[in-house]
Order: C-alpha cells, then sequence, then structure tokens
C-alpha cells in the first residue's frame, strides 16, 4: 500500500465500523432499505461531491454549487412548463449553461488572478439570485419523460429501491475516479494543488486546467441538479441552500486535504455515505430536539476529523521529523 | 505620525473610491440619501443607517481581517453571535444585570475564539474545516440556550448597546469604530501587526524566527470571537430579543467578503483593518441600494452580485496590473517607482513565493 | 565545438526590468550545439532572471530569440519545453505530493488507450533514474526523499525534456561529490549527442571541470564571454567582480577559545539522531561535516530546539536549560540560519527590514516595538556591512536574488547578538565575493568571542574557519578534528570510514 | 397497542415553527404515542431522507410539515407501498390526493386575505398607503400571503401598496427593512404596514418608535401568525391586528389518524384550522399569558 492511500482506507474503515456500530443498536438499519436510501437520498450531493473534490485537489473551492443547483432546478421547471421542448434537450441546455458558468469562475480566477472563494461566492450569490428572477415560487415538473425517469429503479428484496439517481452517481464517482488518476487532466488537477507557481514552471497549462476544473464542477452541479429535479420533480430557488458546505465536509471528511494535492475521489464517496449515516442514525434516534441534531452533527464532524487527524499523525509523525505546518 | 497616516490613506485609497461609488450609486436612486437630521434625540438618515447596519458586519471583519492575515478563515462567527446573543438575553432574563450580561456573553465569545484557536493552532486543523464545526454546532448551542424561543428582554442597558444612543449617535456606531480604532492601534503601535503578518506569510519561517506562532494564532482566534460576540450582542439588543435561528446567519460570508473588497488577500499577510471596515460599510451601502431602490426582492441577489462582482474586478491583481503599466506609461517608461508601492500589481508578473 | 557550426539558441538584447530594478539590460547569449556553456555572476547578475526569460516563465520586456535560426517566442515553460529546452530552475521546482514517476512525467505521461499507464509511467521512471545511480521506489511520493534526490529527479526531468538546449540554474548546490560526478557524466553524454547545456553555478572548480565557454553577468549586463580553455579562475572571478578578490592568507584558527559555553550531554531523539555529547566553547567554530542526509541539518535543529529533543540534557555556562522550542534557545541567545531558506528563513512579502528586524522583535516581545530610527538605523547598517544589494529596504524580501536573501538572514540572526550562533550551510548559493566575506564574517564573530557550530557541504570552507570539525555519518557522530588533523584529506576518509584513528 | 410516529418538521427557524414542535411533541406524550422526531435544518432534501428512514423503520405513521408544496409524490409513493399513513401538517402538497391521508393546515391565502379585509374596514375609505414586509423570498407563506393581502384589498383604491420588500420572516431585518422604508417614503407618508409574520412587524415596531413615531396610531400594524410578543405590543397599543395561525395542527392530525386507525373512519383531505383575528378589543394581555409558555 502507498503511503498516500492511507486517508482513503482510514476513510473506508471509519464507515465500515460505524455501520456496524449503528446496525448494532437499530437492527433495522441492516436493510437493503436503508442502504439504497443512502444511494438515492445523497445521489445529487455525491454527483456536485465529485466535481468539488476536483477542485480542492486542485487547492481551491467552489461554493456556488448549491446555487447553481437550485438554478438548474428551477430553469427546467420553467423551461418545461412554458415551453414543448423535450426534457432531454433540456437537459443537454442546462448542461451547457453550468458549465459555462462553472468556465467563467475558473477564467476569472485565472485570468483576473483572484481566489477562488471570492468569486464561486460572487458566483452564489448570482446563481441563486438568477433562480429568484426565473421563478419564486416552487414549480412543479410534470412531464410524463419524468415519470419514465423514476419509475426506473429495481427493487431489492427488504424493499429497497435502488433507483437511476443512485446509479448516476456511482457512474460519477467511477468516471471522476479514471479522469482523476488516469488523465492528463487528472495529474495536472493534482499538480496544481502541489503548487501552481511549481506547476506552471513545469509546463502545466494553468488556465485550461483552472478553467477545465471549474466547469467541471459547474457541469457536475447541472447534473446534480438535474439528479435533484428528478428526486424531487420540481424546481424551487430556496432548494439545496448550504449544500457546498456538505460538499465540502464530505471531501473532507474523504480524506482530501482543503489544501490541495492530496486525496481521493473514492474517498469522497464513503465521505458521503459516513455523513448519510449519521443523518440516518439521528433520524432513527429520533429523540435529538431541533437543537441537539445540530449539536451532534457538530460534534460528530468533529469526531471524524480528529480521527482521522490522529490516524494520519501516527503513521506520518514516525516518516517526517521535521517540521510540518498544515498550511490552510 | 502623519507619516503613518498618509500610508494608510494611500492604502485605503481604491477602497474609498468605490465606497464613494456606491454611494453615489444611492443617490442616484434615492437623492436625498445624504440628508441627516437630528430627530426624536437621534441622528436619522439613510448614512447614518448605513454605518448602523452595517455594525455587525463591521465589527465580525475586524476580527476576521487578523484571521485571514494567519491564513486563516473564521467560518463560525455568524454561530459565536447568536450564542452570545442568546447568553447575554438569558442572563438578563436570569435577573443580572446588562453588565453582568455583556461580559458573560463577551466571555462565551471569547470561549469560542479559545476552541477554534486550539483546534487550528494546536490539533492542526485547517481552519475552514476546523471553524465549520463550530458554525454548524454554534447554532444548536445558542438554540439549546433559548430552547427555540425568541429570548425578548426589556433590560434598558443591554437594549441601549443596540439599539440606543449616545449624544444622539446610534451606539452600535461608537462601538464599532472604536474598537476598529482600539485594535487598529493595538497591532500598529504594538509589534503584533508585523507578527501576524509574519505567520501568516511563513508559519515555519516565524517559529524559527522565535515568534511564538501557537499563541498569537490562538490569540487571533480570541480576537475573532470577542468581536462576534460584540456583533451578537448588539444585534440581540436592536431587536430586544435573542434570535438563536436567525441572528448572524450568512453573515460571516459577507464578513469575509468585505475583507477581500479591502483588499486584503485570503492568502494571508500583509492586511488593513481600516480597509476591511471601509469594505463592510461598500457591502452595506450595497445593501442600501437595494432597499432603497424599491425593486421586488427577488432581484436583491442579482444585484447584490452583479456590483460585487464589478468591486471584485476593478480590484483584482490583473486589472490593477494593468492599471498601473497604464499609469507607468503615461507618466513615460523608466522612471523609478518605489518598490513597496508596486509591489502589490507586481505579484502577478513575477513568480510568487509559495 | 567550432565557430562555424550554426548556433542553437542565440538570444538578442533581452531585457528585463523590475520596478526599481533593471534585472537585466539587453542582454546576448549564443548556444553552440554540443557545449556546455557556464553563465556566471554575482549573486542578483541576472542569470535566473534571464533563464526565466528565455524559457517563458516570465515576460522579457524586450530581445528576441532564435532557435535552430527560427524566431521563437515562448510565453509559457510549456511553450519551451514543446521546443526541446528542459529547465531546472533555481531551487527545487518539482511537487512534493505527486509520486517521484508522475513529477518526471507531468505533462508528457504515457498513455494506453488515452490512459496513463502508471505501470508503464513507473517502469520508465525507475530506468531513467537507475541512469543516474538511483534506486528508489518511484511511486511514493517526492516529499519522502531528501533534497538531493528530489534535484537528480528535477534534472533527470529537464534531460528528458530537453531535445536542443538543456539549462540547469544551481544544479549542484544541494548535491554531493559523488552525485555531481553522476551529473557530469550525464552532462558529457548529452554534450556528445550535440545538446547545448547552460550550466549555472557559484562553484568555479566545476565550471573549469565540465564546462567550455563562459558568459558573464554583472548587473544585468554582459560582460564577458570566454572561451574557458584559455582562462584562468582569477581572469573569471575578476570578470564577475569588477576587481581583484583579495586573497587572505587564512591563518589556522587558533585553539585558544574560552569558556565552555555549551555542554550537551546525550541528546538526540529516537529515528532522527543518535545521541552524542557536545561541548562548545566561547570563540570557537565547530564545523559539522558529512555526507547528504548524515544528519547535520537535524543536529542543528535538535540543538535550536526546532525539533525538540526526547533525550539528554544541555547546560549552559554550568546552568541546566530546557531546549524545547527555537523561543527557548533564542531567550539563551542561539540563533539558527536555516538551511532551506525558502520555506524555514525568509517570509516572503515583509520588507527586507522587517525580515533583518524579525527575531529581535520577536525576543522583545509584541507589546514593545522597535523604535523605528532604530530599526532604520540598524537594518542600513548589516545592508552595509554585508553588501545586501536591493533597491530599497521596502522591498519585500522574495525579490531579492537567493544570495542577498541567505545575507539578509544572516543580519537577522547578527542583529540579536547571539552568543551562539548555528550556520547551516551558510554559503549556499552565494557567489565567491560574498563567500570570501562571509568566511571572514565567521571569522570576525569567533575573534569577537561568539561561539559558532557550522554546517557545511564544502570542506574547504570547513577547514578555513573551523577550530574542530565534528563528522557525522548515518545520523550519528563518528569523530572529531582538532587543530592540524583538520584537512580537507582527513575529513573525506572520516566521512568514507568513520574513524579518525583509521585515517591517520 | 403503543403507536411509534415519524414526524418531519422543517426546523425551527422561528419562534412559531418552535412552538409547532413543542406543541406536537405535547399531543404525542398525551396519547402516548411515542414520536420519533426528525429536524430537517430548512431542507427538503433532509425531509425526504426522513421519511425514508421512517419508512425503513417500519413506524405506523408520519406527521409531516413539508418545507415546500411540490416534489413529494415519489418519496409519498414509497410510504404508500409501505402501507404508512401519511399527515400533513400545515401545508399541503402538489402531489395525488391520495398518497396521504389527510392535511391540516390553515389557509394562507385566507389569512393574507383576513389582514387585508381588515384593513380595508378599519380605514374605511381613507386613503392609506401601505408597505408590507414579505417573507423569505420564494417560501410558499410569502407568496400566499401575499396574493391574499392583495386579493383582500381589492377594490379599494384608498389602498395602496406603496413598497414591499423581503423581511426574510425575522425580526432584525424586519426593522432594518422598515427603517428603510420610514426613510425612503417618509414617516408621515406610510398610514399601515403589513407584515407576512409577528416576528417582522415586532422588529418594525421599534423601527417606528425610533423614527419617533406612534406604531399603531400614526401606523396601522397588522400581521400573522400570533406569536405571544405581538399580543403584547397589542396589549400596549403598538400594533392593530393578528391572524392566528394556531401551532397545534397535531392535536387534529393525530385524532383524525387515532380514529382512521381503530375504525377505519377515513377523514376529509383537509382540516382546515381556524385563522382567528384578533384585534385591539380581545384581552391581549391574557392571550399573551395563556401562550408564552409553548415554547415560542
Ligand atoms: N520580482 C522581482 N521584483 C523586483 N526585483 C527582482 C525581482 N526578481 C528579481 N529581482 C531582482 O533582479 C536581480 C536579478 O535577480 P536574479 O535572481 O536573476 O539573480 P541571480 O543572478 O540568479 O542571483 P543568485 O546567484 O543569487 O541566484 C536582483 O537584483 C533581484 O533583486
Ligand atoms: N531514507 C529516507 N527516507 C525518507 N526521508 C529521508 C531519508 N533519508 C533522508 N531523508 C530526509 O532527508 C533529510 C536529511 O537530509 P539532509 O540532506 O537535510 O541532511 P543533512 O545531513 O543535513 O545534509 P545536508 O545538510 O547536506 O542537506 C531529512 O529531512 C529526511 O527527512
Ligand atoms: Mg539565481
Ligand atoms: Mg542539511
Amino acid at each position: 500500500m502507498r503511503s498516500t492511500h492511507l486517508p482513503l482506507v482510514v476513510t473506508i474503515l471509519t464507515f465500515l465500523a460505524a455501520f456496524v456500530l449503528c446496525s448494532g443498536q437499530y437492527p433495522a438499519m441492516m436493510s437493503t432499505r436503508v442502504v439504497a436510501n443512502l444511494l438515492t437520498d445523497n445521489a445529487f450531493l455525491g454527483i456536485v461531491a465529485v466535481g468539488m473534490t476536483f477542485v480542492i485537489l486542485s487547492g481551491g473551492i467552489d461554493l456556488s454549487v448549491g446555487s447553481v443547483i437550485a438554478f438548474t432546478g428551477v430553469f427546467l421547471a420553467v423551461i418545461l412548463r412554458d415551453t414543448s421542448i423535450h426534457p432531454l434537450a433540456a437537459f443537454a441546455l442546462v448542461l451547457a449553461m453550468t458549465i459555462a458558468f462553472g468556465a467563467a469562475m475558473g477564467a476569472i480566477i485565472h485570468y483576473l488572478d483572484m481566489p477562488a472563494f471570492i468569486v464561486t461566492l460572487a458566483g452564489m450569490f448570482l446563481a441563486r439570485g438568477l433562480a429568484y428572477v426565473l421563478s419564486t415560487d416552487s414549480v412543479p415538473i410534470t412531464h410524463e419523460f419524468y415519470d419514465v425517469l423514476q419509475s426506473l429503479y429495481w427493487k431489492a428484496p427488504g424493499g429497497g429501491r435502488f433507483r437511476l439517481t443512485g446509479m448516476v452517481m456511482l457512474a460519477t464517482f467511477i468516471i471522476g475516479m479514471v479522469v482523476a488518476h488516469r488523465t492528463r487532466f487528472g495529474q495536472n488537477v493534482y499538480a496544481l494543488g502541489g503548487g501552481a507557481q511549481t506547476a506552471r514552471l513545469m509546463g502545466v497549462p494553468l488556465a485550461s486546467t483552472t478553467i477545465g476544473i471549474y466547469a467541471l464542477s459547474g457541469g457536475l452541479a447541472g447534473l446534480a441538479g438535474i439528479v435533484f429535479s428528478l428526486y424531487t420533480s420540481a424546481g424551487y430557488s430556496l432548494a439545496t441552500v448550504g449544500v457546498e458546505l456538505d460538499a465540502i465536509a464530505a471531501v473532507v471528511i474523504g480524506g482530501t486535504l482543503l489544501s490541495g494535492g492530496s486525496g481521493f475521489v473514492a474517498g469522497t464517496f464513503f465521505g458521503i455515505l459516513i455523513m448519510g449515516l449519521i443523518q440516518t442514525y439521528i433520524v432513527f434516534d429520533g429523540t435529538l430536539s431541533s437543537w441537539w441534531t445540530k449539536i451532534v452533527i457538530g460534534g460528530l464532524l468533529f469526531a471524524f476529523i480528529l480521527l482521522q487527524k490522529g490516524l494520519t499523525w501516527a503513521t506520518t509523525a514516525r516518516r517526517k521529523p521535521l517540521i510540518d505546518f498544515a498550511a490552510p | 505620525m502623519t507619516h503613518g497616516l498618509q500610508a494608510t490613506l494611500r492604502r485605503v485609497a481604491p477602497q474609498l473610491m468605490i465606497l464613494a461609488a456606491v454611494l453615489l450609486l444611492n443617490v442616484i436612486v434615492f437623492p436625498d440619501f445624504f440628508r441627516i437630521e437630528f430627530q426624536n434625540g437621534r441622528l436619522f438618515g439613510n448614512l447614518v443607517d448605513v454605518f448602523n447596519r452595517g455594525a455587525p458586519t463591521a465589527l465580525l471583519c475586524i476580527g476576521m481581517t487578523l484571521v485571514i492575515a494567519t491564513r486563516g478563515i473564521d467560518l463560525s462567527v455568524g454561530a459565536v453571535m447568536a450564542i452570545a446573543g442568546a447568553t447575554a438575553a438569558s442572563l438578563v432574563a436570569d435577573g443580572s444585570g446588562w453588565v453582568t450580561a455583556l461580559l458573560g456573553a463577551l466571555a462565551v465569545g471569547v470561549l469560542c475564539g479559545l476552541w477554534n484557536g486550539v483546534l487550528v493552532a494546536v490539533l492542526r486543523i485547517q481552519p475552514i474545516v476546523a471553524t465549520l464545526v463550530l458554525m454548524v454546532a454554534g447554532r444548536g448551542i445558542a438554540q439549546l440556550i433559548t430552547e427555540g424561543t425568541i429570548l425578548t428582554f426589556v433590560n434598558p442597558g443591554l437594549i441601549h448597546l443596540g439599539a440606543g444612543t449616545v449624544l444622539g449617535v446610534p451606539t452600535p456606531i461608537l462601538i464599532w469604530i472604536g474598537l476598529g480604532a482600539l485594535i487598529t492601534l493595538g497591532v500598529r503601535r504594538t509589534a503584533l501587526g508585523m507578527l501576524v503578518e509574519a505567520i501568516g506569510i511563513n508559519e515555519s519561517s516565524s517559529r524559527l524566527a522565535g515568534i511564538n506562532s501557537r499563541v498569537l494564532l490562538i490569540c487571533v482566534y480570541l480576537v475573532t470571537g470577542f468581536c462576534a460576540a460584540l456583533a451578537g450582542v448588539i444585534v440581540a439588543a436592536d431587536i430586544k430579543g435573542a434570535d438563536a435561528n436567525n441572528a448572524g446567519l450568512w453573515l460571516e460570508l459577507d464578513a469575509i467578503l468585505a475583507v477581500v473588497i479591502g483588499g486584503n488577500s485570503l492568502l494571508g499577510g500583509r492586511f488593513s483593518i481600516v480597509a476591511s471596515l471601509i469594505g463592510a460599510l461598500i457591502i452595506q451601502s450595497v445593501n442600501s441600494v437595494i432597499l432603497l431602490s424599491g425593486l421586488p426582492p427577488e432581484f436583491n441577489l442579482v444585484i447584490k452580485a452583479l456590483i460585487i462582482i464589478a468591486i471584485l474586478v476593478i480590484q483584482s491583481p490583473t486589472v490593477k496590473h494593468a492599471l498601473y503599466i497604464l499609469r507607468a506609461s503615461a507618466e513615460s517608461a523608466g522612471v523609478d517607482t518605489p518598490a513597496a508601492s508596486a509591489s502589490a500589481p507586481l505579484a502577478k508578473s513575477t513568480e510568487t513565493a509559495r | 565545438m567550432s565557430e562555424d557550426t550554426r548556433p542553437v539558441l542565440s538570444a538578442t538584447g533581452i531585457s528585463k526590468f523590475f520596478p526599481g530594478a533593471i534585472a537585466l539590460d539587453s542582454v546576448d547569449l549564443t548556444l553552440y550545439p554540443g557545449e556546455v556553456h557556464a553563465l556566471l555572476g554575482e549573486n542578483g547578475a541576472g542569470k535566473s532572471t534571464l533563464i526565466k526569460c528565455l524559457t517563458g516563465a516570465y515576460r522579457r520586456d524586450a530581445g528576441s530569440i532564435q532557435l535552430d535560426g527560427e524566431e521563437i517566442s515562448p510565453t509559457s515553460t510549456q511553450e519551451s519545453q514543446v521546443h526541446g529546452i528542459g529547465t531546472v530552475y533555481q531551487e527545487v521546482n518539482l511537487l512534493p505530493n505527486l509520486s517521484v514517476a508522475e513529477n518526471l512525467f507531468l505533462g508528457r505521461q504515457p498513455l494506453r488507450f488515452g490512459f496513463v499507464s502508471q505501470r508503464r509511467m513507473q517502469r520508465e521512471a525507475r530506468r531513467i533514474l537507475g541512469g543516474y545511480g538511483l534506486r528508489i521506489h518511484p511511486a511514493e511520493p517526492l516529499s519522502t526523499f531528501s533534497v538531493a534526490v528530489q534535484q537528480v529527479v528535477a534534472i533527470a526531468r529537464a534531460v528528458e525534456l530537453s531535445g536542443k538546449v538543456l539549462i540547469l540554474d544551481e544544479p549542484t548546490a544541494s548535491l554531493d561529490r559523488d552525485e555531481v560526478e553522476m551529473l557530469f557524466k550525464v552532462i558529457r553524454q548529452l554534450k556528445e549527442r550535440g545538446l547545448a547545456i547552460v550550466f549555472i553555478t557559484h562553484f568555479l572548480d566545476q565550471v573549469f571541470e565540465i564546462c567550455d565557454r563562459a558568459t558573464v553577468l554583472r548587473n544585468g549586463r554582459v560582460v564577458g564571454t570566454r572561451e574557458l580553455a584559455h582562462s584562468s579562475q582569477t581572469d573569471v572571478v575578476h570578470l564577475m567582480l569588477g576587481r581583484q578578490l583579495e586573497s587572505r592568507v587564512q591563518d589556522r584558527a587558533p585553539q585558544t577559545a574560552g569558556k565552555t559555553l555549551l555542554e550537551f550531554k546525550g541528546i538526540g531523539r529516537k529515528g532522527m539522531l543518535e545521541p552524542f555529547d557536545l561541548a562548545i566553547r566561547e570563540g570557537e567554530v565547530v564545523g559539522l561535516a558529512g555526507l547528504l542526509g548524515s544528519g547535520r541539518t537535524e543536529t542543528a535543529n535538535l540543538i535550536f530546539g526546532a525539533v525538540p529533543a526526547d533525550q539528554g540534557e544541555a547546560w549552559l555556562r554550568d546552568q541546566k536549560i530546557a531546549l524545547t522550542s527555537p523561543r527557548d534557545a533564542i531567550r539563551h541567545r542561539f540563533g539558527l540560519c536555516p538551511e532551506d531558506r525558502k520555506t524555514d528563513g525568509i517570509v516572503g512579502d515583509l520588507s527586507v527590514r522587517e525580515n533583518i528586524i524579525l527575531a529581535l522583535q520577536a525576543r522583545q516581545g509584541w507589546f514593545r516595538p522597535l523604535n523605528k530610527a532604530k530599526v532604520n538605523e540598524l537594518a542600513e547598517a548589516y545592508v552595509k556591512a554585508l553588501d545586501i544589494r536591493l533597491a530599497s529596504l521596502d522591498m519585500p524580501i522574495r525579490f531579492l536574488s537567493g544570495g542577498n536573501q541567505q545575507k539578509a538572514l544572516l543580519a537577522r540572526w547578527l542583529a540579536t547578538n547571539p552568543d551562539f550562533l548555528i550556520l547551516d550551510e551558510p554559503t549556499r548559493g552565494i557567489d565567491v565575493g560574498a563567500h570570501a566575506e562571509i568566511i571572514a564574517l565567521i571569522e570576525g564573530l569567533r575573534e569577537k568571542g561568539m561561539a559558532l557550530l557550522v554546517a557545511s557541504s564544502e570542506l574547504e570552507e570547513l577547514v578555513a574557519y573551523s577550530t574542530r570539525v565534528v563528522v557525522l555519518r548515518d545520523r550519528r557522530q563518528v569523530c572529531e578534528l582538532h587543530g592540524e588533523d583538520i584537512s580537507t584529506r582527513n575529513i573525506v576518509a572520516a566521512i568514507a570510514q568513520g574513524h579518525l584513528e583509521e585515517v591517520a | 397497542a403503543d403507536l411509534t410516529i415519524g414526524f418531519s418538521q422543517i426546523g425551527s427557524e422561528s419562534g412559531w415553527r418552535a412552538a409547532e414542535t413543542t406543541v406536537t411533541k405535547q399531543e404525542a406524550e398525551k396519547r402516548g404515542i411515542d414520536l420519533k422526531f426528525a429536524d430537517a435544518q430548512q431542507k427538503q432534501e433532509n425531509q425526504i431522507k426522513a421519511i425514508r428512514s421512517f419508512i425503513a423503520q417500519d413506524v405506523d405513521a408520519i406527521l409531516l410539515a413539508p418545507v415546500v408544496a411540490t416534489g413529494w409524490d415519489e418519496v409519498l409513493e414509497e410510504a404508500k407501498d409501505a402501507e404508512i399513513p401519511v399527515l400533513l401538517l400545515d401545508r399541503t402538497v402538489d402531489a395525488s390526493e391520495d398518497l396521504y391521508l389527510t392535511a391540516v393546515t390553515s389557509d394562507l391565502v385566507h389569512e393574507g386575505e383576513v389582514a387585508g379585509k381588515w384593513l380595508v374596514e378599519e380605514m374605511a375609505g381613507k386613503p392609506c398607503n401601505v408597505v408590507e414586509l414579505q417573507g423569505t423570498t420564494g417560501s410558499s407563506p410569502a407568496i400566499d400571503r401575499k396574493k391574499g393581502f392583495e386579493q383582500g384589498i381589492a377594490g379599494h383604491d384608498n389602498l395602496k401598496i406603496i413598497r414591499s420588500q423581503t423581511g426574510d420572516f425575522t425580526r432584525s431585518q424586519g426593522k432594518v427593512v422598515m427603517e428603510s422604508f420610514l426613510k425612503a417614503e417618509g414617516g408621515a407618508n406610510i398610514c399601515a404596514l403589513y407584515a407576512h409574520n409577528d416576528d417582522m412587524a415586532v422588529g418594525a415596531i421599534q423601527a417606528i418608535k425610533e423614527a419617533g413615531l406612534k406604531p399603531g396610531q400614526d401606523i396601522k400594524i397588522v400581521s400573522i401568525d400570533s406569536v405571544p410578543d405581538i399580543h403584547l405590543a397589542m396589549a400596549a397599543g403598538e400594533a392593530n391586528a393578528t391572524i392566528e395561525l394556531t401551532p397545534n395542527m397535531a392535536g387534529p392530525a393525530l385524532d383524525a389518524l387515532e380514529a382512521y386507525l381503530s375504525s377505519g373512519t377515513t377523514p376529509p383531505k383537509w382540516i382546515q384550522t381556524e385563522s382567528r383575528l384578533y384585534t385591539l378589543k380581545d384581552d391581549n394581555q391574557a392571550v399573551y399569558e395563556a401562550k408564552k409558555g409553548l415554547g415560542y
């Protein structure tokens, strides 16, 4: 095993241990229902988290994804309500728009040399603002094609429904893994995260890589928006507020360093599952008040970070005796 | 200290110009914008509102500037506001005086800062994640204190902090200007400012040069917690109640935005609190334009986004560099320009040290 | 190499302006196939800047570049790579988070069905690095290897990339003799193949060993190009400095040191450094010699408390002291000039002035700022004393050339007026003129009664100023040389065999 | 038999919401029901997750206070497949009626209309400039209460809405926005305020007072929800009317559920709660005392 794989292994072990523990307490959790729910309910989050993984690997951040999901949903709902365009064409259109939106943010980040945090924060305001302008109402989507897509599921013994959207998420993760680890673009992403100036001197095309990364993130946010619109059959401009933070948390729990350059797409998958598990556990428990819910989520987040930190320390402290400062 | 004043003025000149532009926008949508009256024992006017309503963001961005100077970020300030407000409210509800309530709230804020600081400086968790924990849990803690209700109070002393006036000037204005001045002097008249910048630029070097970076980092988060707590008390006092769920909601983003509009780099290092405070005023002026314009609320975010994008683009290193080149060529090439004032535009064309 | 062959690369009239400084002023450089061309000059002469302009890392302000007779104008390093120009920039510029193999192949990974083939990449990497005598696992992240290994990887990468021109900016600064030999072997092979090679270094011996011609820069201008076969070292030095280097005949450092200042007993740290004893007297320079990775830097860091020891004790003037952090050490008037100035030394965006007073200010405390006038006076004095070349004290230190940064760091510690100064590779990357100055400075400090511990890879230099030399091997002290025993030959032998007895 | 019921609540974004949670828990306890509570932090996706988890736990029924009307078909279908009745609280959903047992809600549009009609009556033909504090942009109470109010004052040209801006349902935004209204229009030009909830009205009252005007007299104030603090303000004559939105949605819902489970009586699809109008004529102090323990 390569030393760099350690955080990934830690994440996977943490998930498995937590799952076993939870099932011990609530046997109903060991059902196909819960497993299927984990996939379906987190599908949109998983898809944006793949994009977020790329962004964070490159040392950036994308705060706009939650708003882009909402915008995508509203746009689809409105266009399917007001025109007779086929949903597939609408999907293509909206994906093109979100990719362009992401690419534009990437271009601003690169050419104007501005921090990603701020550019994507402005993007977050803009995307949600545009969603409001399209419609403040929640708009149902009633196209029959949506019913067709929603009826595509496999009902496992035990009642779990493995839906199309869950499969889309799995596919996104697999493609994301291949792109990250087996393509030149992926290697450039890691290079950028290792140090933009060094990467530049080594001949990494900064402009196209940066733009590509944010276009990818934007595109995946668009895809997540489509999945979300399938999930709720509606578009709503207030939806998915704060999803960017969930995605970032999932990526970090998955073992990717926010400072960039180190991490795995697969880790994010387990990060998503861990977050989903936390929520499922809280619902199964069912006794937490509104405020304790928040405190417990924060506490568990902290516990996971600490666990990861501890394991990483325990294993690397011996390897690198020199002072090592975590860059924020 | 006229030299220092001049340097500060030079540093904040772009921010002042942007502020002037946004205020002008206000005047365009509402010609009476600058009218200030003395009414009902207090200054009354839109400009006063900008200063008054900007108080929470301004207070937050004092601490946030320092945290960002150390290469950190604090996402929890909004939640800390809620906790502090709830603490103050519950203390007066239990019969304490306003001084106790204020001190209690500030102590809780400092405690939150300590928590963040320890996570960042001792456990070495990346600041954005470390403070995310309190951002998520903090609102829960605040609600735990208020038990989910809006805890209203009638204590005049506490209310005075948010809604009162001193010689006609709303108290929050005095508080943020006072604290801003105090902390600016505190870091610039001592060595603290330089040391904070040093650990933000290169912590390893700074530590080896003998700076107690760990303690300094914790202190910076303490200050941020303090500022957030003060903002929380003001916000609660303003509405005579602690609203755990909504107090300071998403205000951390405004504070970060203010710091960046103030021309401070998110990568740490050189900072200017005064510039951040002007940044906070700029954001509040943008909000004021939106309110005064009378457009339907669904346009609020788009307008805000567009104005902010415009401001950020004007301030971006590339555009600054282009402007610098333009100016330099206008002044005819080859003129010796002092390296320090030109250092910012250089960032683009040169290999930076990280 | 003959004059009638056509040049591979010729640059004419290259200029580069920085605010307050003209880094390059109409520089010409011509490279012929099959030649090794030295680029020489003092610190801050503009060597690195010229390289960056040639390879598109900087945008040049004037001038033209011709490659094989065709005009080129690279706007990115990627472009120059495509043109067949491979470059090792000053300071290792590789990505620590990527594996060795990924670093070697970044941008030109072997593909299989359009996907990067990790397996082939590692096989190739193993083969290439084997050619440099390096047998390491190429899938491990680069950061797990020492600076020397990283430097070799950087060179290997540049060599692979260079179809026509190979540029090496101070590649040997952190290499050992053996590795330098290996590098020279590779350079000779490339020369055979007709590549043009630019070699930048401050080691004149190496220049005369491997180079055919030399172009000398001074203050951003070419002051001459010489056939090295027909020139002498003094010639070249004269050309570089614009004056003669007064060669002071060095007296042997006297053995009459003062009282014992410091005593370390059984100090060490598991997995890092074997416990050792060391006593240092006032007015004494203790040299630390050893190969790369032998533990010199570790010794320095341990004594300074940068990495606290987990065993043993330290005594200062017969009082037991705790050394758990650099702050402890500084309080006891220690100073450490670190090896890696970029990551552990300079605070890049602070001004030169602030960098110079940083340690002094940190010791004074947060609330007692140094008086502005005193700061200026201090900074100006050191800039003058150490001949630091800068446009203004207000400029960020990262804009200084490497050698000048090193001097500013020295100034930082001298300003604290330490009793005990640890210097880790104080002359790395420093030009011949400054080199002599720093040696003189060390002598001067010793004469004033300061105790010094100097780790260096340059044995001649160690011999010149040390009153005592401690030799390290495999993170353990193996022997100590005194007085007449201190000689390059003896040190080399001690390093090789580990015992002085066997040497003598 | 002991029932286990899952309750998916939106969150605790307002005092009213907290009261609804408290009352629901009280009602469940009264009936000996084991209530599984899930707070969705204002996110629909969390509510869907919660419902799915309830289904996985095989609860006997599900109470859902939907954050938004759309997007429930799929998950309600799953509940139906699992034969778990779903009861909606305080808002209906855009889904086929056979997917839920019943919805206990008030009529949001009606509430707005009551407020509008009250103002029409109060002004009795006198010209009046109204400013409106909207709820969170895009939320259905904001949309419906705006629509209802406009319906209520339709045809009365003496009433004119001159400014309308969102106050995010919060006290502090209510105050901020009211301040800007007062400046932009001049306090004397505003004759009435309509706020989509009481919290914003409470904030606005403070702004009016700070501007040197008398809330309730110089500017009439009508708002919705009937939270304790607005009754306190009304008792002091600083607000004029509020329309009650009862936090006790669970009581009728659980009654209907118990009837359905024991005797199979199918309840009506919509159980409408009363939208009672409180004015200065009521004993507001008493209402305040009665309500303040409910966790508002
Ligand atoms: N970004 C910059 N801004 C201002 N001045 C700069 C910048 N970069 C380099 N310089 C100046 O340009 C000059 C040439 O620097 P350069 O790094 O090329 O020197 P060098 O010959 O490589 O020196 P060394 O041997 O120390 O590496 C120096 O005086 C340096 O201070
Ligand atoms: N086998 C190894 N595996 C991983 N890291 C190693 C290994 N050997 C050495 N290192 C790294 O190399 C560094 C030690 O080499 P370094 O060259 O700094 O030692 P040194 O004796 O101070 O030599 P010099 O001062 O000449 O560089 C340490 O930082 C250590 O992390
Ligand atoms: Mg150089
Ligand atoms: Mg060393």
